[in-house]
């Protein structure tokens, strides 16, 4: 299969398929399990320095921001990301010095709030390097290859772009159309957070609104810590059976973790709190903000409930819920009107 | 003449833009703002897509995520990522809205970096669903501010491919027949694309700014449509629905 | 790309991915239309002699058994069939005369109900020609490579076998691992029916359940008609857009048939008729007992709806809800024991 | 000694190969048959995988086809083929179930005609999910009559693979690594297939049958481990189960 092109990007992740089988066979039990358990202590076993890792959820949507504090709470070093649409996530991570790489899609930047500037910042004066160049659809078709045991999947998109010449994939001619096409190499993170609506002792998950690529990140991760709202009894899920996105086998740990998405929003439950991200969008402006909110919300506390009660308790959760279901109208500290 | 602000004006133009009974792949911000406008005015059935699975939704106000809850409010589908960029790449989705730091003559896209890629003087996000939008969407808008530093001759990095290098470019680097940027939507004016050489050609320029004006913002060589035209500004009911409806905390229109 | 193995089975269904695209942007409308209609003005209109065809569900499951009879009604001859898991489907298709070629994953066969005397008979004596072999697998991912908008997905099925030497697939090297692979092309056919559950005017629609390939095919099909058990408001459909499906911009007709997978099962509403699957077993036996049942069932009927009259009406669909809902235990008339 | 028909040691003896907490894809019919068993003595956390897309059901009878409402009753997961094969691709399904017409020293299968492709004496339904299977799945456990029609030297048509040719030679099409059959089970007796060679080996023969009995049905020269074995009968409460429990409509065993 003669090849066109090939990124110079670092190819992290990849697998033969036979090698990534034989982890999938070993290390995923199809035995049900109880995998309840804390979320430090999953951090612990499941979390390695130097590790290549993922979260599911698409920038500040349910992402398992509580797992992230936990990480930088243990002091984990020297993390590669992928930064799929990273936002508050690798921010924090990269100005804790948890992350020092990042195979990039989206990062550095807050969506309508502007760019990050602690992440910004390390990214121009060293302090993280980008190892890779890929776009969205690219991390969610690196992740499909994965799901389905493939060594890659083809795309049309990538092609004639210096995102392709620094990412990981290869150009060949197809041999149908004889058209040039882009091959993403398959992309198995050595651990992925995916926090959901609901899920049972055993890990069998269901979420709720768009899920994103997680269906397929749960398949890609070589070890897979699912952070829930709620755990359930197994018969709740049983009965709805194709609202399941997560079956148990791909699960290696089950932390409840209510409002686990803060200061993210969690579809259907509550929105993002938008004075929180104003908060750190000021204090990141300098080492010192950053000093000090990691001091105030990660290193003082014990767990994430502790967290929680900091950034404002029920109250704040309460006022978040409203916001979610319509029943106030969002005021964005950053929006120019009020 | 009504009072109206640069980003409102942008929003107008950009949502006159778009037909009724298309599919528009949006992010948040400006693009939402347009898109929605156009379905409360001339497009009551543009199909609105967020790439993070968001198909049709009836968005009860501004999402901050192109992912957040708003955009599969009400939706007839809450798909995947996956399922989006299928959608895009099996040609069903007519226009997508970009964003830039710099574009050159044929409509490529810098949203990577300024400088050098390993120790960029200025890191900026990536392409994010820039590139998969501008591969394979069918025509793609791009909103941005001009200036000749950011409308340059050759980009610092190529995050999201235009008409690459000129006529068949796209094609012969495999990139979906027929596509390709459609119109740059700047604080200044509206530009399009030559047919035949596919560099960037300006259409129309706002109220209140010259030639001179297009000119002295861009640093390459555009070229000129023999009749610009003069921008038509914002009507009063796109101001009403935009500052009373649309963005009422003026978190995209300030 | 250098091809190791190229199948010798007719490439059916194949588009290069900007004629595809074409056709998509062309034909498929994103302006939402009430596409309600009679399934017999549904196939007048969208399928055609000649064509090459896939059906959604599976075996004898959520399959638009109504569109079957129809298109026998109508006379539609040389279709050729994507036999997925085909059974009753293909068996009566090829027996009225309609079906002529098949790509063959599953065909000839009832599963427990042992092999069809019809489609076999058909097939040995050269009244249809297998005109290409594949697997299960393999049509599932010919249509997800088709819904995708690409050329083709790799898989390491069909290695090694003389189903691949049959099939329209190509063994190429993968340039990650070294390791041959193959390739499958997109599939795009002609028409294809899908039974859901409910779906609004507009053809937005959702299924209970396991969803087989059909999210693919959906995407797949270059017409596709939905065949519904109900019309519901499309209110009812954005109260749950995360269980749809197919989204209206797919679909070009909407046609509302209850019951419409008889004598097939609808998961969740009724069971298989297992009584009128044996009457048929027994009387394809001969060419006699195929136009008996055929004069019967479809050629002595108007619709669909008077079909279900004939085989036991109100009364019958009673029974096959009970069946399903587990309030009867079934007997198979085919079975050993009683 | 125990009434009992050969469909019913047959299922008893495919029972018993399973182990508790492994993933099996199973078709309807005996596979079936086997697994409810399985679960219900020694391997009550066995999974049961059906490809149409039912994961971990709680099968309240048995199912007539692997994609009827029985595959998914009260499962973990309803999910679509593409999801149950990709897992299988990845390496997550332990064994599966196969059936076949004609079956070779190296365990390749015929599932698609008898006579030749074009032409064929008997046309059979082709691979199904069956070559997927045999191509994906770590062990496959092949349930077939054995005669010399279908223990063959030579297949008509290879539908699923065994070890092909032998050592390597699944490795050298591209097959996933350290796959293939594991074993085959008949009216006769138990086979499984020999490391060095990969060619078939009797394990097992059933009670009431001989060695002769099993060479006088088997068209190719057939390994013979050192101390062949008597396969166990069935128990009293496997065959309880069976009757009473899992099948009593005689739907599979009779």
């Amino acid at each position: 299969m003669r090849v066109l092109e090939e990124g110079r990007g670092e190819l992290l992740g990849w697998l033969d398929p036979d090698e990534a089988r034989r982890w999938m066979a070993e290390k995923k039990r199809r035995l049900p399990e109880d995998k309840r358990m804390s979320l430090k202590e999953a951090v612990e076993r499941f979390t390695q320095d130097g590790d290549y890792f993922a979260l599911g959820g698409f920038g500040h949507i349910r992402v398992s921001m509580a797992a992230i504090y936990e990480m930088i709470r243990q002091g984990r070093r020297n993390l590669a990301m992928a930064a799929k649409t990273a936002v508050h996530d690798v921010d924090i991570l990269i100005a804790a010095g948890v992350v020092d790489r990042v195979e990039c899609a989206y990062s550095f930047g807050h969506e309508l709030r502007g760019l990050s500037p602690a992440g910004r910042r390390a990214a121009e004066e060293g302090g993280v390097r980008v190892v890779a160049e890929l776009s969205n659809a690219g991390f969610q078709w690196r992740f499909k290859a994965a799901a389905m045991g493939l060594p890659f999947l083809p795309t049309r998109v990538m092609l004639g772009s210096d995102t392709l010449h620094y990412s990981s994939a290869r150009v060949v001619e197809d041999p149908f159309s004889g058209k040039p096409i882009c091959l993403l190499p398959a992309c198995y993170p050595d651990f992925a957070f995916i926090h959901v609506h609901r899920c049972d002792r055993y890990g069998n998950a269901q979420i709720d609104g768009i899920t994103v690529e997680d269906s397929d990140l749960a398949r890609a991760a070589k070890r897979l810590i699912i952070t829930t709202e709620r755990v359930v009894e197994e018969d709740r899920i049983r009965e709805a059976p194709d609202r399941t996105i997560i079956p148990f086998y791909l699960v290696d740990a089950v932390c409840e973790v209510p409002y686990g998405s803060h200061p993210g929003n969690m579809p259907g439950l509550y929105y993002s709190d938008e004075e929180h991200m104003a908060e750190w969008l000021s204090l990141s402006r300098t080492e010192e903000g950053v000093k000090m909110y990691l001091d105030r919300y990660v290193y003082s506390v014990r767990d994430f409930s502790e967290y929680l009660e900091l950034v404002g308790g029920e109250a704040k959760m309460d006022h978040l819920r409203r916001l979610e279901l319509l029943e106030e109208p969002l005021k964005a500290p950053w929006a120019r009107r009020g | 003449m009504m009072d109206y602000n640069v980003t409102e004006l942008m929003a107008c133009v950009a949502s006159r833009t778009l037909e009724d009974g298309k599919a528009v792949l949006v992010g948040t911000g400006l693009p939402i703002v347009a898109a929605t406008l156009a379905q409360k005015l001339h497009a009551p059935n543009l199909l609105i897509i967020f790439e993070a699975g968001g198909i049709g939704p009836r968005i009860p106000t501004i999402p901050i995520s192109v992912g957040d809850s708003r955009t599969f409010h009400r939706a007839v589908m809450a798909a995947s990522m996956d399922y989006v960029m299928s959608c895009a790449q099996l040609g069903l989705v007519d226009y997508a809205f970009l964003g830039a730091a710099q574009i050159d003559p044929y409509g490529n896209l810098n949203t990577t970096v300024i400088g050098p890629h390993d120790r960029p003087r200025v890191r900026l996000p990536g392409s994010g669903g820039g590139n998969d939008a501008g591969s394979l969407c069918w025509k793609t808008i791009i909103l941005m501010s001009q200036d000749r530093r950011r409308f340059v001759e050759k980009l610092d990095f190529l995050t999201t491919p235009g008409y690459l290098t000129g006529p068949g470019a796209r094609e012969r680097a495999g990139l979906p027949e027929g596509t390709g940027p459609y119109r740059v939507i700047t604080q200044l004016g509206v530009m399009g694309f030559d047919e035949a050489s596919k560099r960037m050609k300006l259409l129309s320029i706002h109220p209140g700014f010259t030639l001179e004006d297009i000119r002295e913002n861009t640093g390459f060589e555009l070229l000129i449509r023999e009749e610009v035209s003069v921008t038509e500004p914002p009507r009063e009911e796109e101001l009403r629905l935009l500052r009373e409806v649309i963005d009422p905390a003026g978190i995209v229109i300030g």
